[in-house]
């Protein structure tokens, strides 16, 4: 007890709210596991990250770091040692002191190859682990293999995990077992702000307030407000929202822009938010992979015509992305010409052109190229390629994404105009992802991606021409083109720059080359939208997962009669 | 009872080769349950593979059918990837679940299906019958969910019903009494809305069979011997006419397990429907195949069952069977 | 003494399916006094069971009365609402279908359906009904009653499942039975045995009773009067005594010749043919001038091609409609 | 018992010793089980070791109480039932343990007529198609000659050619049941088996059938099997009959002598039950 | 007849509703997949004879619709100028009955769009989808049920007219089709279906796959009904006649089935136009833009569109009478099989 000392608060500004209460908020299905070394899927991480904390934090509405579990952190002047010095007298929520130990044994477990953590491949910079070392029972230093841009970012969402819980079973080689959703509430811990009370399967997870939480209010009041926090298992989005309509969650978030219409028409005691364009980038690209063996003679042939950049350009210049923002986001969303979204304040470069539809523009790309066209006796007009053949072919889109789907539909209208014909073809997404990432048997796809992080590596996998999202030839093993390995150049050394000018410059550039070589042709970005009871204070979404309860700590219940709950 | 031991039997061989065309099939699909993970940027592709080889994903399909089997013997099921944990626990609680809906919803189905159609039948071709045929058509081309939701929606405006789950986030601190009666409040929507997709079919061929019999010789001799009109309908033509229903009351049986998923994931009822779905999506195999045994169970039940009525109910079946 | 039924004027006919109306009883008219049995002869197709069906209203659909009335206690049942007739049928009036395998519910035991026909018209408890429905049987298959009464219907014999109609019939105690061919498919032991029991009902509870059969030797000793049907209509109706012994229309005589004689004339006739009536039997749908028989009777006079003979008086109950007894 | 029925029928049919019989029952059983899914079954000898021999050209009438077999005894000739146990020889050939193939060729030579015609006319189907049925499956006629012998069937039989587009639902049961002996004598069978087939006749047209089967059975040489309560009827058609009762043969003989000398207690019974007419004498006119 | 005469009459009525789809082209203003942005979801155009200031006018007009003020999803009359409903006017190209090139269409308006029943999400016009639609759904619907239906006899016949190690076989076939999960095996003929294919072939294909996979209910049904019906003594007569077991199966029993195989075709035929939405998930239903009736009605499964869009339940009205047609015609058709039979309302007369 000596030793760990006098507790440590971390005193968080702002709105002063009341402590007590009951929260309900719906889970899109239930969540798989508490256990963050095996957590894969959404959910799973939205309800860990309620009920753990990560030593440095990125603070989703300023999308910049902050002093979590560390007190403070020191990088050394090579960028390579990272030192951290932990808050005294922290308890996880079963009333165990948190100390250096529980964190060099949580790097262990995510770094130990057997245990397959998710979390591994993070942690592995310039290709080697970080090392961790214990300096005293409140500070440790790890180091890097290679200077590192992102930094203490590195940290977030790392959770720190309860040694006297889990060594055990570690030694046993049985970490994946536990951490069901079935355990007892004794036998899981956390440093977040809610811990376990109870799980009733396939209806709800109850969480209560973790009272050995380790910030307070600007008051000193003790954080979290809420007594409990309760997720609701509702596993299809139209019914989530009438859940919210109904009264019986109390918060919302990642409504469809339609839906966030109609919840919009009659607010009864709740309000809407448009928190502005988000993360997510949805854009078309087209199979531009070159392994001969995997491409059928087909594809071959249609990729005489995807690899030309005219053509890219031209697909480009005829897509209305305007009508995607109206009709696919009711006007909730971004047109995009690169790959940052828009909702990524820092990072985006405001010098990409930004070329208004023009098909007389696509038109003479495509003339420039060789392509012709031929009138059909219907009327319509059909492009040809230089062989004369007509141009044809088909986009992917996954079936279980409606917006996505509505964009293929506008993109064929645009296209045909242009002459090509396309077909949509939509698929339930484990096929798509099985055709675009293993078999490579498509002509293109329409996909989209939501960076977790605000910061420039989070897309690394896609702009890296080696990266598994590199989704238009993914995994190279060299650059297959020149651009290509000019955009792998410049962001590896945006990794290993140290200031976020430096970065920001090679980042600037790797974006221009991408929208001058267009093998991805962004579209749209789509708000994020959410709501929540007006009763619930210090509610401020924000365009970072997750998007309403970021700030769970400080969420309260304006007036304490009211119940969550009819 | 030899007939018992026989279909017993077959039943045995039924699974099997169910769980093997099962497996079969879910190898044919594309993708596994790790490939979504590729699409993460977190997560390297050289772990994925490490996965995938720890489920035994490289071994080829006799061999996972092989140890798949093993943990079926001990009662386990196999392993659900994405609950990282044996798959019969899943799916026992929430098999209760979903039983709980249908069986309520199939009895309730069938119990008015059956004076509904034998009502229409009676007045055939008149108004309460065309408009009964409006009313069917029209529910057989507006899909379930549509179905579904609407009663969400009404539920919503009128307040009256909560809007899905099975129970209210209290629930454990209610009395005996306000549990069940929270738990029959959850259960008006699902229920509803899954008789409401099973009754065209239920109704419509009750009144075709129904028909059919009216107009037999033997009903107008027992009216002849002044049997009242329910007595007739009920006791007389109903059973001379139940053939075909009993055939459909089986398989009311045997899609008990598997027949209210789509509007369980609507109505978030935690029955099969949200694991299941979600499993079939994101290729928790096991969780699939102990899904698809656990209906096969049924359906076999069920017919069985039917077979069985259709004996006791049709005497010339059975001598017929006897005879042989 | 004031009659239990009352027949005034009988039409009833049927529409084919082109619409067209075909007559199958060309007014029928007599009386059944209580505890009178009445056997009906007639031609195959002549119109027994037409006349047996509609006096209980239980025609096919396509069957229509055209006119008529038929009174029973004073009450029309052609009149009356489906509620009353539910009533009456089964109850006061019950009716032995002429075919067994399709006036016998499949998958039905015979014992249930007798029940039931007991249970509609009469509310005492699930025993009594059972205890009821035991006599019955008992009534009428005086060995096997309980193998019978658990039997399907196609488990049964012809004989057998005749007799099950005939308990439904009767097991209520009604005061008219109207039994269409009831004893066709029985041995004559059996029918014998079944007669006896009709009469037994008759003197325990003045049942009356309409017997149609073709065999008019079970009718003498048994049936009080005699009718005789031809392309429906009532060409001789008379006590059964009179009738039998001494036909006087002569389709009655011809139809009386046409039984083999096994007593009479036994040995020499064995091998001659039997004589029969020449001419087409049902051409009852044609439209026609005189009376109905002319074309087959041997005795045909001028004016019977004319116009329809009516019933003469022969006695007091004796009438034949024929013109050779109009004076 | 047996004994006495096989010595019996040695004896009648003494006479045409020298054609080999057309049909030949030895000893058959049939034993109706009732099967039902739990309780214990319970027996029905219907049929209790019947033995005869037909043959042909001539005419046998079974008579016998109710529920003594007969109709019983008649699906199992037609091999509309499997016995339980015996041998059914006809031509020679036993046509209990035939294949179905070789029964399906002989079925047509042996025809039943059901006691209840009703129930074996299909509803759906007008007069002309039930009649024309067994002709259409014997591939053998072209339309014209199908037309003809529907026609003269239906004449023979005394049915007015008005009915042939109405469905049997629609005539009377007098007249079902002679549609129903019209089909059977369509295929123009070896062996006829009439179960109670003249029973819902008036006496005129029974006579007329009567008349029609015995002038088919001096031109065509066919054989009758004649199952009937009537025993003037029967003694009218038949060389010999044999009487049932409960499953078994009682008695067998020519008809006068069942007529004459009844041996057994049953033949007695239904003698002596026999309703008796005051014959209509050829009325002497007045 | 009454029963000849309803017969006639559903057949009109469904010769009626068909050929208005067969001549979709004709029938329709426009063309099916021919978007209109600027329109999104708007609400069907009333078709008028009073204008606004209380004129009669000889030709039914429309108002043209503008949003409301102040508003981005309701919209007004524009009650300035009656825009005239023209008939017989040229309009966009299709081909009639597939070949025949044409231009005429039925109607249509000249200075504005006439939407009878509303546009979609992408402005496309709702009434000329689904007639269209139709074309594809109608055949799809038809085509699966019929295959259904005839392996789904074949079998059942099969398995209760012989009985025995064949029926046993049969059924239990039949419920290893049942408990099979089609869904993977349709996963992954998706993935061995070259993505080339012609989406209207595979769609198609799959529907006849899928009417082929659901034969095991009609067959059990049908075996139930065959297992009593060959008992029955005029099969049994026709037995006698030499009758072969084929003969007898087509003659004598299949009519038997008659109503329990019509009822089936009745609910059959919605569901299989209704399948099509559970095969769009899986890519091999009706691709985008091509109308089809599931791809209208599927509209109807989103929280959205079912409160604030009614006129999107339009189309499901409209198919409802296509359905009542064949029900109709499959009951009268019952009926006239039964016309032979005994009243049928027995209660009084
Ligand atoms: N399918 C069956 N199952 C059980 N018992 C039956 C079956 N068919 C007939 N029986 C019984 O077998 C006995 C003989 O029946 P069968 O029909 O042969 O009599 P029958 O001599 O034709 O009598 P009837 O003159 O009354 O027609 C009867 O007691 C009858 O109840
Ligand atoms: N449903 C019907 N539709 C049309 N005609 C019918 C119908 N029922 C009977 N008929 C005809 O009406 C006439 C009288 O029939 P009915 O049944 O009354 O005769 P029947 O005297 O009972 O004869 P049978 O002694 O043969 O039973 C017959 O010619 C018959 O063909
Ligand atoms: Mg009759
Ligand atoms: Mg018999």
């Amino acid at each position: 007890q000596e030793k760990i000392g006098k507790e440590e608060l971390l005193v968080l500004p702002g709105e002063v709210g009341r402590a007590g209460g009951r929260l309900v908020v719906s889970l899109r299905g239930e969540p798989k596991t508490l256990n963050p070394l095996i957590a894969a899927d959404a959910r799973s991480r939205e309800v860990i990250g309620v009920m753990q904390a990560d030593l440095v934090h990125i603070n989703r509405a300023t999308q910049q770091t902050e002093p979590a579990l560390a007190k403070s952190w020191k990088i050394s002047p090579d960028g390579l040692s990272y030192t951290i010095v932990l808050r005294r007298g922290l308890k996880f929520s079963d009333g165990q002191p948190l100390d250096a130990d529980d964190v060099l044994f949580t790097f262990r477990v995510y770094l130990d190859e057997n245990v397959h953590a998710p979390q591994r491949d993070l942690l592995m910079v310039g290709g080697k682990p970080i090392t961790v070392r214990k300096v005293d029972e409140h500070t440790v230093v790890f180091q890097l293999a290679k200077t590192y841009g992102v930094g203490e970012r590195l940290f977030d969402g790392l959770a720190i995990l309860p040694r006297h819980l889990l060594e055990k079973r570690y030694e046993e080689g049985k970490l994946g077992q536990i951490g069901s959703l079935a355990t007892a509430a004794d036998q899981w811990a956390g440093l977040g702000p809610f811990r376990l009370k109870e799980y009733v399967a396939g209806q709800r997870l109850v969480l209560e307030r973790n009272p050995y939480y380790w910030k307070s209010d600007a008051q000193g009041g003790r954080l979290p407000y809420l007594d409990e926090l309760v997720f609701l298992f509702v596993p299809n989005a139209d019914a989530q929202v009438l859940k919210f309509q109904s009264g019986e969650t109390d918060m919302i978030s990642q409504v469809g822009a339609e839906n966030f219409s109609v919840l919009s028409k009659q607010q009864h005691g709740y309000t809407m938010v448009d928190a502005g364009p988000g993360l997510e980038y949805n854009f078309l690209f087209f199979n531009l992979n070159d392994s001969i063996e995997k491409t059928s003679p087909d594809i071959q042939r249609k990729q005489k015509w995807f690899r030309e950049v005219n053509f890219r350009q031209a697909v480009s210049a005829a897509v209305d992305r305007e009508a995607i923002v109206r009709l696919v986001y009711q006007g909730r969303g971004a047109a995009l010409w690169g790959l940052v979204a828009p909702g990524n304040r820092r990072w985006g470069n405001e010098k990409l052109p930004h070329p208004a539809r023009s098909l007389d523009r696509a038109r003479t790309l495509l003339k420039e190229a060789g392509f012709s066209w031929s009138n059909g006796p219907d009327g319509g007009s059909t492009l040809l390629d230089s062989d004369g053949k007509s141009v044809e072919f088909s986009i992917l889109t996954s079936s279980t994404n409606a917006d996505r789907a509505k964009m293929a539909a506008l993109i064929q209208d645009d296209l045909k105009q242009l002459g090509m014909r396309v077909q949509v073809v939509p698929l339930e997404s484990r096929s798509l992802l099985d055709r675009v990432t293993q078999s490579r048997d498509y002509d293109a796809c329409i996909m989209g991606i939501a960076s977790y992080d605000a910061d420039a590596n989070s897309d690394i996998s896609v702009w890296l021409s080696s990266g598994g999202l590199h989704l238009w030839s993914p995994s190279q093993a060299h650059p297959a083109t020149s651009w290509e390995a000019e955009i792998d150049r410049l962001i590896e050394e945006q990794m290993s720059a140290r200031t976020f000018e430096q970065r920001k410059k090679l980042y600037d550039r790797a974006q221009e080359i991408l929208a001058e070589n267009q093998p991805m042709i962004f579209l749209a970005s789509p708000n994020i939208l959410a709501g929540a009871k007006n009763s619930i204070g210090n509610f401020h979404p924000a365009v970072l997962e997750p998007y309403v309860l970021w700030n769970v700590e400080q969420l309260y219940l304006k007036n304490g009669m009211e119940n969550a709950t009819r | 009872m030899r007939y018992l031991l026989r279909r017993l039997s077959h039943a045995l061989f039924l699974l099997a080769g169910v769980s093997i065309l099962a497996f079969l099939f879910t190898a044919l699909a594309p993708g596994t349950y790790f490939d979504e993970m590729r699409l993460n940027p977190q997560i390297a592709p050289e772990t994925v593979t490490a996965l995938r080889a720890q489920y035994g994903f490289d071994k080829p399909l006799p061999v996972r059918y092989a140890s798949w089997l093993r943990s079926v013997i001990h009662g386990e099921m196999g392993f659900s990837f994405a609950y990282n944990g044996p798959v019969a626990p899943l799916l026992l609680v929430r098999a209760r679940n979903t039983l709980l809906l249908t069986i309520t919803a199939t009895l309730l189905a069938w119990g008015i299906a059956l004076p509904l159609g034998v009502w229409s039948a009676d007045r055939l071709g008149r108004l309460p019958d065309r408009l009964l045929s409006w009313a069917t058509a029209g529910l057989l081309v507006i899909p379930d969910l549509a179905v579904a939701l609407g009663l969400l929606v009404l539920a919503v405006r009128s307040g009256w019903f909560p809007t899905g789950g099975m129970a209210s986030v209290d629930f454990e601190t209610l009395s005996p009494f306000n549990k069940l009666r929270d738990l029959a409040l959850h259960m008006i929507l699902p229920v509803t809305a899954l008789v409401l997709s099973s009754l065209p079919l239920l109704v419509r061929h009750v009144r075709a069979a129904v028909a059919d019999v009216l107009n037999a010789p033997f009903l107008l001799a027992a009216v002849g011997h002044g049997i009242r009109k329910r007595t007739l309908l009920y006791r007389y033509a109903l059973p001379a006419a139940a053939n075909p229903l009993i055939s459909l009351f089986g398989f009311s049986i045997g899609v008990l397990l598997s027949g209210s998923l789509l509007i369980e994931v609507v109505m978030s009822w935690p029955g099969l429907g949200p694991l299941l779905l979600e499993a079939v999506l994101a290729r928790d195999l096991y969780v699939v195949v102990g899904g698809i045994l656990g209906s096969t169970l049924f359906l076999v039940g069920g017919n069985l069952l039917a077979d069985l009525l259709l004996y006791w109910a049709d005497p010339r079946i059975r001598t017929e069977s006897g005879a042989r | 003494m004031a009659s239990v039924l009352e027949i005034q004027n009988l039409q009833v006919s049927y529409r084919s399916r082109e619409g067209i109306l075909s007559s199958a009883l060309a007014g029928v008219s007599f009386d059944l006094m209580p505890g009178e049995i009445i056997g009906v002869l007639g031609e195959s197709g002549s119109g027994k069971s037409t006349l047996a069906v509609s006096l209980v209203r239980l025609l096919p659909r396509n069957g229509e009365i055209i006119r008529g009335a038929v009174h029973f206690e004073g009450q029309d049942l052609l009149r009356a609402t489906p509620d009353e007739l539910q009533q009456i049928r089964g109850r006061c009036i019950s009716l032995i279908f002429q075919e067994p395998s399709l006036a016998l519910h499949p998958t039905l035991r015979a014992g249930e359906q007798v029940r039931q026909v007991l249970a509609a018209h009469s509310a005492p408890g699930k025993s009594a009904l059972n205890e009821r429905t035991r006599q019955v049987f008992a009534q009428l298959f005086p060995e096997d009653a309980d193998r019978i009464s658990r039997s399907y219907p196609h488990q049964l014999s012809g004989g057998q499942r005749q007799r099950v109609l005939i308990a439904q019939a009767i097991a209520c105690g009604p005061s008219v039975v109207i039994a269409d061919e009831p004893t066709a498919s029985l041995d004559s032991a059996t029918q014998m045995e079944l007669l006896a029991v009709f009469r037994t009902l008759r003197e325990r509870m003045g049942l009356a009773m309409i017997f149609i059969t073709h065999n008019p030797a079970l009718l003498s000793g048994f049936a009080d009067r005699v009718l005789v049907l031809y392309g429906g209509q009532v060409v001789e109706c008379g006590p059964a005594a009179t009738v039998l012994a001494s036909p006087r229309h002569p389709y009655t005589k011809a139809l009386f010749q046409s039984i083999p004689a096994i007593f009479e004339e036994r040995g020499s006739g064995r091998k001659t043919k039997l004589p029969v009536i020449l001419g087409d039997s049902a051409r009852s749908s044609l439209p026609r001038g005189g009376c109905p028989f002319e074309p087959r009777c041997t005795e045909r006079m001028s004016v019977c091609r004319e116009r329809e003979p009516s019933l003469v008086n022969l006695s007091a109950s004796h009438e034949v409609s024929c013109f050779k007894y109009e004076s | 018992m047996r004994f006495r029925v096989s010595s019996m029928k040695v004896e009648a049919s003494a006479g045409s010793q020298n054609m080999p019989p057309l049909l030949k029952v030895e000893n058959l059983v049939k034993c109706y089980a009732r099967r039902s899914l739990v309780g214990r079954g319970e027996e029905l000898l219907a049929l209790n070791g019947v033995s005869f021999t037909v043959f042909p050209g001539t005419t046998l009438a079974v008579v016998g109480e109710s529920g003594s077999g007969k109709s019983t005894l008649a699906s199992c000739l037609a091999c509309l039932e499997s016995p339980t146990a015996g041998n059914i020889w006809f031509e020679g050939k036993d046509i209990v343990k035939v294949e179905e193939r070789v029964r399906r060729q002989l079925r047509p030579q042996i025809q039943l007529i059901f006691q209840d015609p009703a129930s074996s006319l299909n509803p759906r189907w007008s007069v002309l198609e039930i009649l024309l049925e067994p002709l259409i499956l014997r591939r053998k006629f072209t339309r014209e000659e199908m037309k003809q012998c529907a026609s003269s069937l239906l004449e023979r039989v005394g049915l007015s050619p008005d009915f042939v587009e109405r469905p049997p639902t629609e005539l009377s049961g007098g007249q079902r049941q002679r549609l129903a002996i019209a089909r059977a004598l369509a295929l123009q069978p070896k062996l006829l088996i009439l179960d109670e087939a003249l029973s819902a006749l008036d006496c005129s047209v029974q006579a007329q059938i009567a008349n029609l089967l015995r002038e088919l059975q001096s031109s065509l040489g066919m054989t009758y099997l004649f199952i009937t309560h009537d025993l003037a009827m029967a003694v009218y058609l038949a060389d010999e009959i044999a009487v049932m009762s409960r499953g078994r043969i009682v008695e067998l003989g020519s008809a006068e002598q069942i007529l004459d000398q009844p041996q057994h207690e049953t033949t007695r019974q239904l003698l002596r039950a026999l309703p008796r007419m005051t014959r209509a004498l050829p009325a002497p006119e007045q | 007849m009454r029963v000849r005469r309803t017969f006639a009459k559903w057949l009109v009525v469904l010769g009626v509703l068909h050929g208005m789809v067969v001549c979709a082209g004709f029938f329709a203003p426009y063309d099916p997949v021919e978007q209109d942005r600027q329109s999104p979801y708007l609400p069907p155009m009333r078709l008028h004879l009073l204008d606004a200031h209380g004129h009669l006018h000889v030709r039914p007009f429309v108002y043209a619709l503008r949003l409301r003020e102040s508003s981005f999803d309701q919209f007004e009359e524009d009650t300035t100028e009656p825009h005239p409903v023209k008939f017989f006017l040229r309009g966009a190209r299709y081909r009639l009955l597939g070949f025949l090139p044409l231009r005429m269409h039925f109607f249509g308006g000249e200075n504005t769009r006439i939407y009878l029943l509303g546009t979609d999400a992408y402005g496309r016009d709702q009434f000329s989808r689904l007639l269209f639609g139709g074309q594809v759904s109608l055949f799809a619907g038809l085509l699966g049920a019929g295959v259904t239906l005839f392996i789904g006899w074949s079998i059942g016949a099969v398995a209760g007219y012989y009985g025995g190690w064949r029926d046993s076989l049969l059924m239990r076939v039949a419920e290893l089709f049942l408990a099979l999960p089609w869904l993977y095996l349709l996963f992954a003929l998706r993935a061995f279906l070259p993505l080339a294919v012609s989406p209207l072939e595979a769609f198609f294909l799959i529907t006849a796959v899928l009417g082929a996979v659901g034969w095991a209910r009609p067959a059990r049904l049908v075996r139930g009904v065959v297992l009593s019906a060959k008992e029955r003594d005029f099969v049994r007569a026709a037995r006698g006649f030499g009758a072969s077991n084929g003969y007898l199966l087509r003659r004598h029993i299949l009519p038997e089935t008659s109503s329990v195989l019509l009822t089936q075709a009745a609910i059959l035929i919605p569901q299989y136009v209704l399948a099509e939405m559970t095969l769009s998930f899986l890519g091999l239903g009706v691709p985008e833009p091509v109308p089809s009736w599931g791809n209208l009605l599927s509209g109807l499964q989103q929280y959205s569109v079912l409160v604030s869009y009614w006129w999107m339940y339009l189309p499901a009205l409209a198919m409802v009478p296509f359905f009542l047609g064949y029900l109709g015609l499959a009951s009268s058709f019952e009926e006239r099989g039964a016309v032979y039979k005994i009243e049928s309302r027995i209660w009084g007369m």
